[in-house]
This record gives C-alpha cells, structure tokens and sequence, in this order.
C-alpha cells in the first residue's frame, strides 16, 4: 500500500507536468479523438505531445509488459493511474482497436515474433487496426462466415466479403477471420490472420449510417496474398481467438459514454435552474437522476468484474453483463442529451449544433446494442453461461 | 360516440393512404433530403393536397373549405406520418386554419382561409423561443408604436419558416416571461423590413426555422384576436397542433412496428426466422399494445376537439404524450430488431426514428405534458 | 343522438333520485364490494338499497335482454349510463362472477331453458357463482385438467381437485370444466358444467395469500352428482366455452383499479405539496404523471376496443391485450400507492392502515398478471393471433 | 482497494452464512410472525449474534467488541437478507453502535458499548415522524428545561422500538422543519415518564414501534453529540443504516432471484422447462445484471464508510437507491415467474417481497436518494 501511494503520488506528478491543459477538457465531439495510424490526424499540438508523452512511458497500454513497449503496470497500478487521470479529467491520449482489442489476443495466442512485431507500433500510435469479423447477412450469427483463405503454399490466398468493418478506410492493418476449412463444421475451420491493408486485392466502400457518418465499411478481398506468418494461434482454431477478443470488444463498448460530460451539467446549462435551484423540466430532472444512479453504480460493476477476474474470481461471461448494460445505458444518456438539448439539439448542419453533433452521436448509439454481439446475444450468453438455464 | 373512424372517416384515411403512399412516400423525402431541395417540400405535392381538399380540411365551406372537423385532419395526419411526407398540411392546413378561424377577425378570416384551402400560402405559426417548447415564457418583446406595434425577439422551430407567406407571431405586449397574461398575436409578412429568416436544416429533413425580428413594425390589424389575451386562445390552438401531431406520430410508429413485423418474419439468425423467438415476440406483443392505447388517447383527443374545442387541453396532452413515449418505443425496437441494417442510411428506419423524435419535441415533449397532465391535476 | 341526449338526461335524474350519497363514495377497501349470493352481505343498508333498485332497473346488466332480466341498452346507452355513473362517482351496484363471465357464455351457449333459470336471479344479485378451471400444477396449462366427470346415464359423477377457485367458500353455484372424454386430446374431451356448492361431496380449502387474505379456494369433487341438464353447450366442447368465458374474465381484470381514487389526490394528501405547489416527492410525481397519461389513454383503449367489436373491426385477441396492460397498469398503481403512504402504508395490522388495506390490496394485484392467464401467456396470443408471429 | 472482499471478509460471510442459514431461516421468521411473539426476534439468535462477536462487529476493541469495518457490518446484513432473519442487529449493532462511537462522549461509550458488543442492550434510533424519511423535517421539540431539556413529539418507523433499552432521538433545539440546524440527538430512557410506545405489526413481520413523547425530561447528559448541530453526525449515521440496508435489501433479492432461477429449471408448463423460455431467460438475465450492479454499488458504499466516512454520502445513496431498485424488481419477477404458488403464503417468495418494501422504504427509498443525488450533483 505504501508503495502504491507513493505510486500515486509520483504519478500525480508527471501527470500535472505532462498532461496538456487541453487534454483536461471533455472531448468536443466524437472527431477529437486521437487513433493513431501511419495518417494519423491531430487535432491540435496538444493532442500529439499527449500521446508521445503516455506513449512513452508505456501508459496507451498500461498493463502490457514493458518488453512489447507497455506500462508493466500491475492491476491496483493501472487502477491508481486510471483515477489519477480521472481526477484532473485526462483524456484518453489514444483511441486503438489494436490496444482495445487485438493486443490482449497477440498476448495470449501470438508468438513471440508476433509479438516483438506489432505490439510495440501498437503502443505508440503507430499502426489503426480494423476488424473484419461480420460478413454481410451473417449478423449476430458470426461463425457462419463465407469469406475463404486458401493454402497455396507459401502465403494464403483470401476471397470474399466483410461487412461493419470500422474504419476500414482509415485502418493500415486489419485482424480478420476467414475460413481455411470450408468442410468442417460452422466454428471449426476459422483462422485468424493479420494483414496490411495497402495489400493489393483489399478494397473498402463506407457505409452510410443513419448519423451521415461512415464510420464502417464494406471491405472486399479480391486474391488478397497473406504471408503465412501472419496466422495467429493454430490453424482452424481462429474461433477461440475470435472469442477472446470479443470479450475484450464487449468491454470496450460498455465503457462508452463514461467520459462524457455530465448529463445534469449539460441539462442544467441547456435548460436552467427552477426557484428551488430544480433544473427546471421536473420530468427529465427525475430521468436524469436515476440515470446517474445507474451510471454511478455501473462504473462500479465495471471495476468490481475486472477485480473479480483478478483474483480469480470472475467469470468470462461477465463481459457480457457490462456489454448489454454498458450499451443500453449509453442510448439511454443519449435519448437524454436529445431531451435537454431541445431544438438546438434537433439541428444536422448548423454551427449553434456543431454540425448536428448531438443528434448524430445519439444515432451512433443506436448501433452500441447491435455491435459487437446485440443486447439480444449478450442476455443469451448471460442466461446460458451464467444462469445455467436450460436449451438457452 | 364511438371511439372508432365513421365510413366517412374511415373512406377519407383510405383516399389519403393510397395518394399519399403513391404521391409522398419516404422516396420523396429522400429526393428532397438528398437534393438539399430549396423548398423542402414537393410544390406538385401541395397542389394534389390542395385538388384533394386536404388543405381546406378545417377551413369552413363558406371560405372555401371543407369544413370537416380535427378528426379528419388527424386522419390525413397519420398518413402522412406513416409515409414520412414533407408538406405545410400541419402548419398551414392544421394550425394556421384552426388559429384564423378560431380567433380571427371576418376580414382576416376572408383574405387568408380561402387561401390556405386553395393551397395558394402558406402560414406558420412562430411560438417557441428556448431550446423547450413553454408559450408562457415567451420574451418576444411587441411595444406600442404610433397606430401599431415594434416587434422585437427571435424565434425557434418555425415549421416551414422560410417558404411562409405569413407568419402568426406571438409576442408579449405585457407581463413578464413565464406569465400568461400579456401575450398577442400577430400576422407578420415574412417580407416586411427587419425579419431576418434561417432556414434551419433538421435532423428529419422537414422544414424549420429560425426568425429574428428586429424592430418590425406592424399596424394595429395585424393582431389576430385580443391584445394581452392571446394565452387561451394560444392554446386551444396549440392543442389542436398536438392532438394533430400526437396522430402523425402515431403513423410514424405504427409504421416501423409494421415494417419491424414483417423483418421478423422474414430474417433468419441462427438457422431461424427470428419473429420465432419468444423474446422478440414479447417485446413486439407488448410494443403492438403501447401503439393501440396510443391510438385510443389520440381519436380521444381529435373527437374532444370536434365536440368540445375548450375542454380538449388534458386530452390533447395525454394524446401527445402517449403517442411520444409509444412512438419513441417503437422506433428504438424497429432499429435494434433490424439490426446492423437498421443502422444504414440506405434503410428507412432511421428516417422513422429522426422524424419520431422531431415530432416528440414538436409543441411539447411527453414530458411537458404529463407535467402539465400533473398539474392541471393539482399535484 | 337525441334519444341518446333524452336517456342521458332521464339516467341523470334516476341516478341523482336513487343512488344513496354513500354509494358515490370510493370504495374503502376490497370489504367494501357487494357480491349478492343467498348470504349476501352489506356492510351498510344503502348498499343493498343501491343493489335493489339498479337490479329492479336490469342496470346491473345493463346490456342483457330484458326478456332475462337485463337492461336492455344499447351498447350507446349503456355507455350513458356509465358515464352518467361516473359522473357522480356512483359505485358499481354489484360485484359478479354471474354478470362477468358466466352470464355472457349463458348467453351464447346456453339453452333457453338454462338462460330463463339462471338468468334472471344473476341480475338481482341471489346467485354468487365461482369458477372451476384451474387445477394443481397446471398453472397456464389450463387444459391439461384432470378433473372426470362420468356419465351414469342420467347424470355426471364428478370426481377431481380444482385449484384458485375465488370465493368458493361463499359461492353457491360453481361453473366447472370437467373432462368427460379422458382418450380424447388435451383441448377435446372437456366440458362446461354448472352444479350447486351445497352437492354432496363438494367441500372447500381457502388458500391464504401473501395478502393474508383468501379470496381462493382449493375445492375438492368427491362423487359429486351433477344432473344432465347442467351442461352448458355441446358435450366434449367445453374448451369453447371455457375460451369465451375467458375473455371476459380478461376484460374484467384489465379493468381493476379503475374505481380507485386518483393516486394524484391521494399523494398529495399524504406527502403534501411544496412551495410550487407541487407534490413533494419530485420523483414520486413524475411516475405518478407518467401512470396517468397511462391510465387515462388505457381506459380510453378499453372503450376503443368494445366500440371496434360492436363495428366488427375488433379481434378477439385484443382482449389479451387489455388484460396484460390492465393487469400490469394495476400493480404499477400499487406499487406507487405504497410510495406514496411511505411508512403507514407498511403497518399490516393497525387502525391506522385499516387493518393493512394498503400493504394487502398492493399484494394482492401482484396475482392480476397471474389469474385470468398470466401476462407472459396474454403477450403469447397477441403475438400470435394480432401479431402472426411464426412458432408464437 | 479492490471491489472485493478480502480472505478475512470472505470467510466471515462463510462463517455468517451457515450460522444464519442453520440458526435464522425463513422459517424462524414465520415463528415470530404466527406466535405473534411478543419480543419478534429470537433472544437465543441475539445470545448466538453475541457469541459469534457480530453484535460487537463495530464496537472498538478497547470496549469489548471485534473492530471491525462497515464492510463486515454488511456482509452480515446481506447474510441477514438472505435469510429474513430478525433480529436488532441493524438497529443495535449497526446503527446504534456507530452513532456513540462516533459521536458518544467517554463516559457515553463505556456505558453502552460494552452492553451492545455483548448483546446486552438494544439501542434504536427515532429518528423519522412522518410517512416519509426526511431527516432535516424532524418536528419533535426539545425545550431547555432546568438543567436539561423537555422533549414532546411523536416518532415513527423506530425499529426495535418496543424491546430497546435506550433510544437515540433526534429532536429540535433550535430552528424550523426543514432546516438542518437546531437539530440535536437524545438518549432517551423508555421507561422514562411521558414515553409511550406502540408497537406496530408490520407487513415484513420485522420489528418497528411508534413512540409518543409527552413533556419527557431529560438531564443535559442524555445529549449525545452536540446541541444544534446533530444534523451532520446524523446523516453519516444514517449513510452507515442506509449502506448496511442496502446490503441487506441484496441479500433479499439476490436470495429471491436464486430460488426463482431454480424454480425456472425446475417447473414445466406445456411440456417444457419454463426456463426455456427466451422471454424468461432474458427477463432473468437482466435480472442478474441489476444484482451485479446493485452489489458492486454496496460494496463501494462500505468500501468508503471505511476509508473515508465524511465522503461516504453520495455512495451510499448510490447504493441505498440501486440496491433498492434491483431488489424490487427481483421480488417481483420472483413472484411473477413463480405464479400461484407465489401467491400464497405457505410458499417463501412473498416474504421476501415484504421484507423488500420495507427495506427499500426505510432511511429513505429509491425516490429520496436519487432525490439526494441530484441535489448533490446541483440540479
């Protein structure tokens, strides 16, 4: 404990000297986040010398071993350094698919070659990833994917389609399952393989989302060669890996919203106060207090799994739980934002709503119950896994 | 009387669904949408409502109306909401005719209904001000100036703002923000000097606007009914705007839910059509009973109106509410149940979703109005 | 509609002549219902002056034949009288299973002999019936009974066990599926009896409830002799009958807690108001303005649907529909009655609570979403009936 | 620190578990309640409670008790949950316990924490007076009398009320309902003259009293803390009642989701195992997730009473309203999912849906801390 104060304390220390004065203020909209990547887009200085500074020090990947580039912080570490950003209200230096997601699978199942290769890029911002699991039709039913790598040797030969690729046109790197068994049964015969995106026969078309924005794409592998040392894990067991990382998806998705600025905040700024000092809508005052108590409460339930887990004592289905709660309490604090926001916030175009910002973040929620496994999945999972319920 | 459409009722929401599922289907606001239209509303559209009657639905038959009642204009209404249709019915037809007719004066009357009717202005209604809609809070500033009045203040969420030929405006000629006495209205040339039109690009792509007037000066009859009273009368006519859009809404979400129901009969997960899972059904099952109550409290609203325009406040409010929170529910479930598709532009739901969420906020959310359901109550 | 306006105004003024001022009060508690029967009780001489002159008018039944004792109205007339009922908070003259359930399926598929007999005396409130269709175990499986009734050529042997009969301990008459064809299919092979309580071999158990009350009974068939012509409709179609009558058992559900006092009223008499003159339980009164927009749409629904019957758009599955919301709208009452009576509504005993009428009528509606067809069996038809929802 | 508990916390939860589940179960509960017991708890469970060092759990060690933390305190609350166990461990040991430690003088603690670590005495808080729990409303006066003072008021929802041997009264010196200052806290001798008590009978078969204080004199050392300034000490004694009440109310409705779980494997309708129905499964698997939540929330509640008692307000109504919220929700899938039989009295699940009303209303429910949080949180 003495250690880990003196921890804090040190941290404290390099974070006031280090942390911008920019990077202390809640993100503007959905564009001032940092991904990193061979085109990486700044929005101000702040935002590079924030991430060179974390990047550093290993801190965009806290937990990771310092020998791959990262933090080699233990878990109550990473928990101190985490509040002590959370105190002075540090943003993230970094947005990564490749930290999030890809990183704790290469930990787990890459070898060590993988390993040295991309994970120290990863830390430093300096490969985006993508994912290119969903295939069109397929939805929540992943394993039944269609797209083929076929063995040729020395390299594999990848035909087929991805669909809800995020930020595929953006992305130098894509983790992508395929099917190098098509005999085998529904989830044995999938493989999991890296490859550049720049890889002649890699095409990408975005999607149009119900925000106007494209944040995913179509991604179509036309004879796409793929080195053979880009498989990782065992050949045919790509599922397992697939699983894994889609715990570490789940957990990403139901951290959303929680560095968004307080909802009563924007309310009371949006609306004003009643003489009794009530934001004064008493209907939406009495949502936005409950609201709080369960975002409260299920930032500790987010803590607590992951302390379980640590000590043993979890279960890989928690993830699930955090996922449909996670995703559900966003849209519910964005139908909020929507309510306290009013008129304004109806606006697609205008600068008084900067570009419709609130109201194409609320529609991008929409799609946080449907991604990454739908709310519907995860109460399976959970019924099935945790509850033991039978046929589930 | 029954709570059901009569056969004139019922012929009439036949004629308008099948011209406006052939004429305004939500292609037609796309095309208007994608091609940033300058107008934001299909001018042959508005002449078929015009050839139909729609646009005359209230205006009386000696002004050249139909003179038909609030229900027949909540029929239109749900058409409309169930095709998404981009027109000036419920600012012009809906609001504009009830508030001439209710409150204006014979001359007023004879120079804009026959209009309205013939589809020839349009009129829109300029009340909200704040980000929420409060009519009692309007700080619109309207001074005495030699024979008329100076208008002074800005305006949010004017339907069809930069397309009207009049405004009504409210502002106050009395009292203070958040009183209820104090408040007029005025019939604003939208050409007159000092009013400044934006037109305000929206989430649905259906028209708005915002108005700033600076210093417009108007004559004495440009009020439309009584100086300082216009409160009740603003009311009643706001509520027949509610009770109108409660029936849009309903059209909006009674749609998704239709689309929703038949994607569940047709997508397959996991080797089956996923209407076959109980969960889903439930979910549809209970969605399928929030709409019908909704359309219940709906022609609850738009019949007190016919029968009894003064005592339609709490029910116009019930209707609005319902309708909202029903609407809202389905939209929210016609996103989720579609999936990943739901989320593409390319599919319609979304476009169900915006505009649900538009005609919430329209002239009170579910929220302004079981808080004024509460206090009406006295609690 | 002028005749209407003319039997409007002669309602008014029979009503203000002869409803007594204590029946235009709210109901005090469930004590406080008239049920009639041959050991009819009155907690007040007015209530049984109330019942007589309504049951002399027929306006207990207010729609059935006079030829049977019944009003005679008009659907239009009767919704006269209703509202000129409410209009002065005049009370329901009679509580009956008789006029509920059993009256309308004596109507369809009674013979005239059975319609003249049982009829008239259900009107004037001297028979108290109950219902025999559940059976231990068979919960929403209503047709899985077991209960035999044996043809002994001129009359039924009935032998079995029913379960959550209500008020079988004060009925005097029983209507009852039994089934007089074991080899038939589950659904065939049932039919609808009716018999005297007082038979032989008919003896009752009440089954306390977590309301402390015991409004059902476990009743038990020993040999009981039920003669031939107490069958209702055709033999072994008993299940047709049993459908009908339990669509009015969900219409009488689904309007439970509609003669409750407004929760608004008795909020604010409990809590009091603030300084704005609003409740002052922000909370609390924002789910108590929500209910009301819901209770109020949903009593209009229940009209809708009995005027879309009369023009024959209904369906008969709609009446699954106001079962379930009826059911659930109740205990979401309840459970914000017990908000709003905080600490005294919590006493189970006292005068202060009436002995409890709080805490034991929010109990109790916790069965609404159970008896009459759970609401998970109510969402079930609708999806399949209203909805066609594949395998629902 | 880690959101979970530690080896010693765990194997105290152990150790609480079986000794509740063998000495204390549900069935000890409907004892009390059908033999109309006079005491309405067991005095042997207390002698055990004593034995097992639990009623010592908050007692320093220096007056006879273990030491121990809120966490502790609250892992037997949730064993107690579980089980329905009555019994003054709440009132006493909890909450009484923590008010003279914190805010006794000397001589104060070592006359009664040594009796409460013992289970010698049982000590309640009076605190609330009217249907709802709002401390700063406190009505009942307290006016210097002589060397002492002279309280008149009445108190409702006081656990225990008639078996303690001391009450801690929250009365006003000073100031008017509904401010915070002039509040001051009383121990107050029962069989002192002008006390009344009625013990009330209440829906959970728990303890609770009303107690009528008629022109009671009291020596100025019965003031336990400060004159005036009570409201504060008060309030972090009620956060350690609300936090240990918001571990209970978990047990109960974790207790109640585990048997309908097992009750969902178990009973068939139409030929299936009713938990093979999605709709179940996903309303059960919602269910869990609330409890999860609920707990993380309690333990972080006790967490911080530990660690930093002053801050320890807004977590606790975190907890107290979440804890509260899941529960009930719980208790009523409980007894929906169990049908019938859920209904009756003979089966257990409606008892946990009485014990789960009265919990969520004591020290405040879901409304008052959501109430609270938003005040907090300045909107």
């Amino acid at each position: 404990m003495a250690d880990l104060e003196s921890f804090r304390a040190e941290t404290r220390a390099w974070l006031e000297a280090n942390c911008p004065p920019e990077m202390r203020l809640p993100l503007k909209d959905e564009e001032d986040r940092v991904w990193g990547g061979r085109n990486a887009k700044f929005s101000s200085p702040a935002q590079k010398q924030w991430l060179d500074a974390m990047a550093a020090k290993g801190w965009t990947a806290p937990e990771w071993p310092t020998a791959y580039g990262g933090g080699g912080l233990s878990r109550e570490e990473a928990k101190v350094l985490r509040s002590e950003m959370r105190r002075i209200n540090a943003r993230s230096p970094l947005d990564s698919f490749g930290i999030w997601m890809l990183g704790p699978a290469l930990l787990q199942y890459g070898t060590e070659e993988q390993k040295q290769h991309f994970l120290p890029p990863i830390v430093r911002g300096e490969i985006r990833w993508c994912q290119g699991y969903s295939e069109p039709g397929a939805g929540s039913d992943l394993a039944s994917l269609q797209t083929r790598a076929e063995d040729k040797g020395d390299h594999w030969l990848v035909n087929g389609q991805k669909v809800w690729t995020s930020y595929a046109d953006k992305a130098d790197w894509i983790f992508c399952l395929v099917r190098t068994d098509p005999t085998a049964p529904k989830h044995e015969g999938i493989s999991f393989v890296l490859f550049d995106m720049t890889t002649p026969g890699v095409s990408t078309k975005p999607i149009v989302l119900i925000s106007g924005k494209s944040p995913f794409c179509e991604t179509f592998f036309d004879d796409v060669v793929v080195p053979k040392e880009n498989l990782v894990g065992t050949l045919n067991r790509g599922w397992d890996v697939a699983k894994h990382l889609l715990t570490h998806e789940r957990e990403m998705i139901s951290n959303m919203g929680m560095d968004m600025a307080s909802l009563g905040e924007v309310a009371k700024k949006a609306i004003g106060l009643d003489a009794q000092g009530r934001l004064d809508d008493p209907l939406l005052r009495a949502d936005i207090a409950r609201f709080d108590v369960d975002a409260l409460a299920f930032r500790l339930a987010i803590e607590r799994t992951g302390d379980l887990a640590k000590a043993k004592q979890g279960h890989p289905a928690l993830s699930s739980m955090l996922k449909y709660y996670g995703a559900e309490l966003n849209k519910r604090r964005h139908e909020l934002m929507m309510a306290a926001g009013g008129a304004d916030a109806l606006e697609w175009e205008s600068e008084r709503s900067q570009g419709g910002t609130p109201a194409r973040s609320w529609l991008r929620t929409k799609a946080n119950s449907i991604e990454g496994g739908t709310s519907e999945v995860q109460l399976n999972i959970i019924a099935k896994r945790l509850l033991n319920l039978p046929g589930a | 009387m029954p709570l059901i459409l009569n056969d004139e009722q019922a012929m009439l929401r036949d004629t308008a669904r099948s011209f406006l599922a052939e004429q305004a289907p939500v292609a037609a606001l796309r095309k208007l949408r994608d091609g940033r239209d300058a107008l934001g509303y299909h001018r042959d559209l508005w002449k078929g409502f015009a050839e139909m009657g729609f646009t005359g639905v209230l205006v009386p038959e000696a002004h050249g109306g139909l003179g038909l009642g609030h229900v027949e204009a909540g029929v239109v209404m749900e058409e409309i909401g169930r095709n998404l249709t981009a027109s000036p019915f419920v600012s012009t037809a809906v609001v504009a005719a009830s508030a001439i007719n209710r409150i204006g004066g014979e001359g007023q009357k004879a120079e804009w209904l026959p209009r309205i009717a013939a589809g020839e202005a349009i009129i829109t209604l300029a009340v909200d001000e704040g980000r929420k809609h409060d009519p009692s809070r309007t700080a619109m500033k309207a001074e005495r100036a030699g024979n008329g009045f100076r208008l002074h203040g800005a305006k949010a969420m004017v339907l069809d703002g930069h397309v009207a030929d009049l405004m009504i405006v409210a502002a106050r000629t009395g009292g203070a923000p958040g009183e209820t006495d104090g408040l007029t209205l005025f019939l604003i040339d939208p050409k007159a000097k000092g009013v400044a039109i934006e037109r305000t690009i929206m989430v649905d792509s259906h028209n708005a606007a915002r108005i700033v007037l600076e210093n417009v000066e108007v004559d004495a009859d440009a009020v439309l009914g009584e100086v300082d009273q216009a409160h009740g009368a603003l009311e009643g006519v706001l509520n027949v705007g509610r009770a109108a859009v409660a029936a849009e809404i309903t059209g909006v979400g009674d749609e998704a839910f239709g689309r929703t129901v038949a994607y569940l009969k047709e997508r397959k997960q996991f080797g089956r059509v996923i209407g076959e899972f109980q969960a889903l059904q439930h979910r549809a099952a209970h969605l399928f009973t929030e709409i019908e109550i909704a359309k219940a409290a709906v022609l609850k609203a738009l019949q007190t109106l016919d029968e009894g325009y003064d005592r339609a406040g709490p029910i116009a409010s019930v209707a609005k509410a319902k309708a909202g929170q029903a609407a809202t529910l389905a939209v929210q479930e016609a996103v989720q149940m579609h999936g990943g598709v739901g989320m593409t532009d390319e599919f319609d739901v979304g476009l169900f979703m915006k505009r649900a969420r538009v005609a919430q906020e329209l002239w009170g959310d579910a929220n302004f109005h079981a808080e004024r359901l509460a206090r009406l109550s006295g609690y």
